[in-house]
């Protein structure tokens, strides 16, 4: 596979290590979220057949963390960005 | 022998006479040939067995299709079973034998069970051999194991290298036959960066293998003209002996070269074959078309083959397959086979049309409507019975017989990401479909565009769509001329009517009786057909096959092929070598080694190295007149104790953290606090996944305000740095944090002992005393003037340090280390003297943080600090894992000095009969403390805090040992820590 | 049709006229009492044993595809109860139990062959980690051997043992360990559900369920509604999309698993091996194929097909075991969609819906565990209450901190 | 300033090594050093001030030449900045007094492996080693790349001029791989 890096261009998914969905991005807070919402959190995927929303880590690049949308079907990635605009836009701040 | 089939013309240079052998007998070739040529050249038609009936095989094609003709090429430790003898390019020297054939080719013991057919019919065996039960593993399955296989591989390490690489380019063109030479002339004319692979050693694809004309010049001659226009065009690449293997995602195609497959053995330095991963923008399939039987009674027999490769063997190898040859088709392309074969001179005795219209061939016997129905010849076809369209039976003298069932487009690859190829009802065949790989189209032949004027048409305006996509311009230029028969086909897929077998897939024998037991089971379905009767499992796929047994299959239950179903084609295109698709990752290359700064001085100290991961670590250091390992052992770990050992811990993960943010960041990462960690300070740190699990621990140094330095576990250091980016980037993208791995940067060694700190302070340049560099210090110091930095930690229970140099110097430090120490008796030690100082110690450590145990489960739970958010602080309260009867971590003392312990084994209380519902848990790590005299160990014991001072077994059914052992406290030295803080 | 050794023999001299369906191809009916979703080797075999070992009648088996087109029909064959953990491993030994009786069982030779399997040993670490699991298997009533680096020599000495980056120092024998031929375990267990009388429907696909009052009244097909009291799913590798009719989302990921097989060869590798420095395991088929695997691709998939790098990564771990393979030659590979869940581990249990069963996140060891499996979803759909060899096997293990995690990888699928 | 303590290539020789294999020639630096310096959060302006005619900054997958700073860019706001060892040995220090506290500095040099790869034209050569499209990019080209499982730095200097920094750990491992490859091309 290839992924076009937001700033690097495309690159081989081979540099790159999969985390899993981008939900893992929505970590509760662990001073007011108690074990059920980290249960949620942590173990429950929507799992689609369809585009998915995904975290890739580029360890053999940049170390950037990309949030890539592709398709699971086909593979067709449809979008990648940067994990930390995603995130910052998202306002998870610090 | 000599070359009785050769004949006029060919692509092969007579003036060189290459000698081979086949099962021990000389023969002689030219280059040019193939195995499959020469040997028929020479009158050979015999060329393996088949796989289950063990029937005599001779090639069925001329290319990599092939089914039957599989030798086993080369010898000894280059012995190379299954080779398809019609793509095995002939070499001076080369040594070829045959195989699934005992005790010769010729008299095959296991034919026996050709004469057993009857009974061994598809999927037989599931009806049987269940009687008695242990019968099936004792008698029957290695009866049949025995008999598995087609080749055989030797025991040897293969004696060859093999090399990987990338390439780019904005086309690829898979095959050089006339749609792939046009497309890649046509892009490469334009610009664009085009590599064109073709399996065969000549390019060209069926212009070689026939006479036609393209541009008023032989087809063959038109394309070496274009194959030298393409090399002179610097943005082509031309590969030859290339098959591309596979269609990946996104446009990455694997492809095969053979490097050196035509030569005796690889040239010095080079490989055997190199596969290459290529990034194609827009690809071409160009792969062409191959030709499919059809069925009939003993149409399996050595001579009997498709009518284009008959005639590939007469234009381009100047073989005549016989003296006498015959021809069945039920199309117009199988008549050109009669006609070049008439024209070279062989006497064409008949060509059997099963098709009532059609042309009629002049000067020919050609019978309309007729079939063969049968054939003769045990190791070699010698007659033909035909039916004549009056009914009339006929036996015709043969030795070779040409069969044309049509012409299947090779879609192999544009089927490769699964998409369905289609049925064209004008070729009776199946063409690529429309949602295969991304960027991929097809072109001539393989895409079902089957004359020689289509091939170079659609190859250009598929050239030039695809360089329309990537926005470039390439031009229609005028196509040579070139023959342009429509396709003319009546199905006819199998003679009906006989009672005997009719092969389709002649390598599994699977017949068209096999389909009719199928239909008959209701296996009806593609894939139970497949599955249930072996079709297209051989070696060649079902290239020859598949299609047919479709057919079949449709007739059977009064469905279309399309209804039946379509057969789609996983990679690899041909069977890749396993050490092609490793390349040079074996051996001792299998992964890269890492070798830490006192590598070369521990080398020459004659130590024992260790893998921990990719690192080679010292072990232990032998000294003279040790003769165990535990000699070596017990005298570092004493010296330590006693005085000062010295540790290589560079392999030991280093992370730079900076930032305003970083103490912050740290609290979240780590269960315990860190920012408020006083700067010159360090701390151990316990680190969670956010499941609550330990991750990983390590101590973490603040060598400034907004600057600290973690050290991980060797073993985790790269999943905690990406952890760790994880945290910056997605958890709190805001947050200011720097991360940079410094692992490899410092070289960085423990000393420790009692006399620890007067070594040192031979070294470094600053005052390290207990006042000035207190337990749990930190800081930068110098070491002769040159920067280095010192941590008071110990994991040994003994005052000690880490001290870290630039790793350049690490060698030169660690001679210094000794140096001076020679005053202290000071004494390197390895990875076992740390493992046993640490386990005296009670620290735990890969055995422990095995990813399923709690900071509770250590005996750390304290350590999780409920006063702020840290990853698996909340999942880590879940109810099962804070269990007050939970595992927890203990020490393990035989009661008896002399008992031995085993990790792994298992605790039971005294007298507990050894059943799940007693296992009270597990020694983790074992070692012989030379300090306390006797083997100890950590554990997990159920409830193990309230455990302590007990007795219980730990016992080791693996090896039938049960010792009493005392449940103690893991820290079995200096439970105090006097030690380590004086 | 009762099979036997005298049987083939009078089919064989009577032109073999007298073989019959081996299932038939009934229309569904309005309504049964067990529906199973799912034609796969798991939800074949559920069936088997509801009508056979639990007395239940009136079940039918709906597959979207073909009968035995789920992963039975796309693995490595391995079967083996191997495992460490109180939560697995007596399940796993009573599915072995399960494969040692079956084809006397359901009248099929499927071939199952316990020719062993060795886990090889590369560290100290390694060896001590085996040697847990090995006592846990013997505590559990399974068979488990430590061989040394010698024992494993005389069995293979062709290995690398000379010139490894990481050296064999032993293994981990499981004697009872081996392969079955998968696809006639699929084929058995539909033949003799369907001479029970369970309805096999082939090109049956599920598009809905009907839940009305938190209780399932029955399923939307391709081929219209049909009707059930209880409906157990058992689709691994589509788990999520079929429960999301229900509107639940899983603990579960899909991935895809590559597997191989070489050209067929003269016998190499007598019973199963894994190579414990790489990612690598083979075995070689009653045909002379060498069949092997790895990793999965990592990412999650519903493609059925997977990429290079672990095509050659496997290749890798297969020269560096086996220098004597370099001239074997990669025939063909395929990917099957693996339901990656959250601890390794697989889920057996109700569901919020009543009447609503799940059978699922099998990983990549669902294969050995298809007899088990079947047996123990049958007892739940039958009796309402876990299997005791499957009590673990609960969707609220995850809420409550009860992984039955091997690896020890915690929450992250593809590593499991 | 270490003149009590000598130093080691990453190979474990006093000297750096070079190999001429066919028209490859493979030159280990041992001359240069390194070190990483990262943009804090939100400083950048005070930080490109910083560097402003010091330490080029150049964009993503490219470096930059000066004196006495070159560098690279490696990560978002990071770069790798190499200086000439003999005068700049301890130039993590050099840039934090240069960068302030706008910048994290760490300290890179004994983290590599430098092996300078010269021919008339490498393409060839490291067609076979990495994916990176040499004969494409453009000279200035900077990229992190895997070579036979080893993560490495490669900079594009021209068509027969690259560097390579691999972990200094594996240079063993890298070289023979480099080796081996030149032997298999020539």
């Amino acid at each position: 596979m290839i992924i076009n890096h937001p700033i690097l261009g495309p690159r081989d998914a081979q540099e790159f290590v999969y985390l899993g969905d981008a939900s893992l991005m929505n970590r509760p807070d662990g001073m007011s979220d108690g074990i059920e919402a980290f249960h949620d959190y942590l173990y429950n995927r929507d799992n689609p057949a369809g585009a998915h929303r995904e975290l890739w880590y580029h360890e053999q690049g940049d170390r950037s963390w990309l949030v890539v949308t592709r398709n699971t079907v086909t593979h067709e990635i449809l979008k990648v960005e940067l994990a930390r605009d995603v995130a910052s836009k998202a306002g998870r701040g610090k | 022998m000599t070359q009785v089939n050769r004949i006029a013309g060919g692509q092969i240079d007579r003036a060189t006479t290459f000698r081979f052998t086949f099962d021990g007998l000389p023969y002689t070739g030219h280059p040019g040939d193939t195995l499959a040529s020469a040997l028929l050249a020479n009158g050979v038609r015999l060329m393996g067995r088949s796989f289950k009936y063990h029937r005599p095989r001779g090639p069925l094609s001329a290319g990599s299709e092939e089914p039957n003709a599989l030798v086993q090429l080369r010898t000894g430790a280059r012995q190379e079973p299954n080779s398809r003898a019609t793509v095995a390019e002939l070499f001076d020297g080369l040594t070829a034998s045959s195989q699934n054939a005992w005790p010769s080719l010729r008299f095959d013991a296991m034919a026996l069970n050709d004469r057993l057919s009857t009974f061994f019919t598809a999927g037989f065996y599931y009806k049987t051999f269940m009687w008695p039960a242990a019968f099936w593993e004792k008698v029957y399955e290695p009866m049949i194991r025995r008999a598995a296989g087609l080749g055989r591989l030797t025991r040897e390490e293969d004696p060859d290298e093999y090399d990987k690489g990338f390439l780019h380019c904005d086309l690829l063109v898979i095959g050089a036959g006339p749609a792939g030479l046009m497309a890649a002339l046509t892009a490469g004319r334009a610009g664009a960066r085009v590599i064109l692979a073709d399996e065969d050693f000549r390019m060209g694809g069926r212009l070689n293998a026939e006479t036609f004309e393209v541009g008023g010049q032989p087809g063959a001659d038109w394309a070496a003209a274009a194959v030298s226009e393409l090399a002179a065009i610097d943005n082509v690449r031309l590969m030859k002996r290339t098959t591309v293997i596979g269609a990946f995602d996104h446009g990455i195609y694997g492809a095969v070269e053979r490097v050196s497959d035509h030569l005796p053995v690889p040239l010095p330095g080079k490989p055997r074959q190199t596969l290459w991963r290529i990034y194609s923008r827009r690809a071409i399939l160009a792969g062409g078309a191959t030709e499919r039987p059809i069925a009939f009674e003993n149409n399996d027999r050595p001579g009997i083959m498709l009518a284009g490769s008959l005639r590939a063997y007469a234009n381009r190898w100047a073989v005549t397959v016989g003296d006498r040859v015959a021809i069945f088709i039920n199309n117009d392309d199988g008549l050109r086979s009669a006609t070049d074969l008439q024209a070279k001179g062989v006497d064409v005795v008949a060509v059997i049309d099963a098709r009532a219209d059609g042309p009629l061939l002049p000067d020919i016997r050609h019978l309309k409507g007729a079939e063969v129905i049968d054939t003769r010849g045990r190791l070699g076809l010698t007659s033909i019975t035909i039916c004549q369209s009056n009914g009339r039976i006929e036996t015709i003298r043969a030795s070779a017989l040409g069969v044309s069932g049509g012409w299947n487009p090779n879609v192999n690859i544009s089927s490769h990401h699964r998409s369905r190829p289609v049925w064209d009802e004008a070729i009776q065949s199946f063409i690529p479909g429309h949602d295969g790989p991304p960027g991929l189209s097809a072109a001539g032949a393989a895409a079902g565009a089957l004359s020689t004027h289509g091939a170079l048409a659609t190859g250009q305006a598929q050239a030039i769509a695809a360089l329309a996509d990537l926005g470039r311009t390439a031009r229609a230029e005028l196509l040579p001329e070139a023959e342009d028969a429509p396709v003319s086909i009546t199905p006819k897929w199998y003679v009906a009517g006989g009672k005997g077998r009719a092969w389709i897939d002649p390598q599994n024998d699977v017949t068209v009786k096999d389909v009719k037991l199928a239909h008959q089971e209701n296996f009806t379905s593609v894939e139970h057909l497949k599955r249930y009767t072996t079709l297209g499992m051989a070696t060649d796929q079902g290239k020859t096959a598949n299609v047919l047994g479709l057919a079949i299959m449709a007739g059977l239950t009064g469905r279309t092929i399309p209804e039946t179903g379509t057969t789609i084609y996983r990679p690899p295109y041909t069977p890749v070598a396993m050490g092609t698709l490793a390349g040079r990752s074996r051996g001792r290359a299998f992964k890269p080694t890492r070798l830490t700064p006192s590598h070369a001085w521990a080398e020459e100290q004659g130590a024992v190295f260790v893998e921990v991961g990719q690192w080679l670590r010292t072990q232990w250091i032998p000294r003279p007149g040790e003769v165990h390992w535990r000699d070596s052992v017990d005298r570092e770990v004493l010296a330590t104790r006693k005085s000062v050992g010295i540790c290589d811990v560079t392999t030991l993960g280093k992370i730079d953290i900076q930032g305003t943010d970083a103490g912050a960041f740290l609290d979240r990462v780590y269960a315990n606090t860190f920012s408020t960690l006083a700067v010159g300070k360090c701390r151990y740190g316990l680190m969670l996944r956010e499941d609550g699990m330990v991750f990983d621990d390590g101590t973490t140094a603040r060598l400034g305000a907004h600057e600290y330095v973690m050290t991980t576990t060797t073993a985790n250091a790269v999943t905690v740095f990406r952890h760790l980016e994880f945290c910056r980037q997605v958890l709190w993208p805001d947050m200011d944090v720097q991360l940079i791995s410094t692992t490899e940067a410092w070289a960085q060694y423990s000393v420790a002992g009692p006399n620890a700190r007067r070594l040192l302070e031979r070294i470094v340049d600053q005052d390290i005393s207990d006042a000035a560099f207190p337990y749990m210090a930190a800081g930068n110091v110098t070491v002769g003037g040159l920067r280095a930095r010192l941590f008071r930690i110990s994991f040994s229970g003994e005052l000690a340090y880490e001290i870290a140099v630039p790793a350049r110097y690490g060698d030169a430090l660690i001679r210094r280390l000794v140096e001076e120490g020679r005053a202290f008796d000071a004494v390197v030690y390895g990875t076992e003297a740390l493992g046993v100082m640490r386990v005296e110690k009670g620290h735990v450590a890969g055995n422990e943080l095995n990813g399923q145990s709690t900071a509770l489960n250590m005996g750390l739970g304290k350590m999780v600090s409920k006063k702020k958010d840290s990853i698996g602080m909340v999942l880590s309260g879940r109810e099962g894992m804070v269990d007050p009867d939970g595992y927890r971590l203990v020490g393990v003392r035989p009661v008896s000095p002399e008992g031995k312990l085993t990790a792994g084994s298992h605790f039971l209380e005294i007298g507990a009969a050894a059943v799940v519902a007693n296992d009270g848990g597990w020694l983790t790590s074992k070692v012989y403390s030379p300090h306390l005299g006797s083997d100890i160990a950590l554990g997990y014991l159920k409830a193990g805090d309230r455990k302590i001072g007990q007795r219980m077994r730990a016992v080791n059914l693996l090896a039938g040992t049960d010792t009493e052992v005392e449940i103690v406290s893991p820290h079995f030295f200096d439970p105090e820590g006097e030690r380590l803080r004086g | 049709m009762r099979y036997s050794a005298f049987r083939v023999i009078a089919e064989a001299l009577t032109g073999h006229r007298g073989w019959t369906p081996v299932w038939r191809d009934p229309e569904p009916q309005a309504d049964y009492d067990y529906i199973i979703i799912g034609g796969g080797g798991h939800g074949l075999a559920t069936a088997y044993y509801l009508a056979k070992e639990f007395g239940q009648s009136r079940i039918a088996v709906l597959e979207k595809g073909y009968l035995g087109g789920g992963n039975v029909g796309r693995n490595t064959t391995i079967i083996r109860s191997n495992y460490l953990l109180d939560g697995n491993e007596p399940f796993y030994e009573f599915s072995m139990k399960l494969w040692e009786g079956l084809e006397q069982d359901f009248n099929y030779n499927a071939m199952v062959s316990q020719r062993g399997i060795i886990n090889l040993i590369h560290s100290d670490a390694q060896r001590d980690a085996f040697t847990r699991r090995g006592n846990a298997m013997i505590l559990n009533g399974a068979d488990a051997e430590l061989l040394d680096r010698d024992k494993v020599r005389a069995m293979y000495p062709w290995l690398n043992f000379d010139n490894a980056r990481f050296p064999i120092k032993g293994a981990l024998m499981q004697r009872r360990g081996g392969t079955v031929r998968h696809d006639a375990v699929a084929w058995g267990y539909a033949r003799g559900a369907d001479m029970r009388g369970v309805d096999l429907i082939q090109n049956c696909e599920v598009t809905g369920m009907r839940i009305e009052g938190g209780r399932i009244l029955g399923v939307e097909t391709t081929r219209g509604y049909i009707g059930a009291r209880k409906v157990g799913v058992a689709v691994a590798g589509s788990s999520s999309k079929v429960m999301a009719h229900a509107g639940m989302r899983l603990p579960i990921e899909s991935h895809v698993l590559q597997a191989f097989v070489s050209e067929g060869l003269k016998p190499f590798i007598d019973g199963v091996m894994t190579f414990g420095a790489g990612h690598f395991y083979v075995s070689q088929s009653d045909k002379g194929g060498l069949v092997f695997g790895g990793d999965i691709d990592g990412y999650n998939s519903y493609a059925q097909r997977g990429n290079l790098p672990v095509i050659e990564d496997v290749a890798e771990g297969g020269m560096a075991l086996m220098p004597a393979i370099g001239r074997a030659r990669l025939l063909r590979t395929w990917g099957g969609i693996m339901d990656m869940s959250m601890d390794g581990s697989p889920i057996i249990d109700r569901t919020p819906v009543d009447g609503l069963y799940f059978n699922g996140g099998w990983c990549y060891g669902g294969f050995k565990a298809t007899p088990a499996s079947g047996w123990c979803f049958a007892h739940l759909l039958a009796r309402d209450e876990p299997h005791p060899t499957a009590r673990a096997y609960r969707f609220d293990r995850f809420l409550r901190g009860l992984m039955i995690d091997e690896k020890g990888q915690g929450a992250t699928p593809n590593l499991h | 300033m270490a003149d009590t303590l000598h130093a080691l290539t990453p190979l474990g020789r006093p000297d750096p090594v070079s190999r001429d294999i066919g028209p490859y020639r493979i030159v280990e630096r041992f001359d240069v050093a390194l070190a990483s310096v990262a943009c804090r959060r939100g400083r950048h302006k005070d930080f490109a001030k910083a560097a402003k005619g010091m330490v080029p900054l150049p964009d993503p997958a490219h470096s930059a030449q000066g004196a006495p700073y070159s560098s690279f860019w490696v990560a978002p706001d990071m770069w790798f900045v190499e200086a000439p060892f003999a005068t700049h040995e301890d130039i993590a220090s050099e840039l934090k007094q240069l960068f302030g506290d706008s910048a994290s500095v760490t300290e890179q040099t004994d983290g590599w492996v430098r092996f300078d790869l010269q021919a008339h034209d490498l393409a060839p050569l490291l067609e076979r080693l990495c994916n990176v499209d040499f004969p494409q990019v453009a000279d200035g080209f900077a990229s992190r790349t895997l070579i036979e499982h080893i993560g490495c730095y490669l900079i594009r200097r021209g068509p027969g001029e690259g560097t390579l920094y691999g972990p200094r750990s594996s240079a063993k491992s890298l070289l023979h791989v480099l080796e081996t490859a030149a032997a298999s091309v020539i």
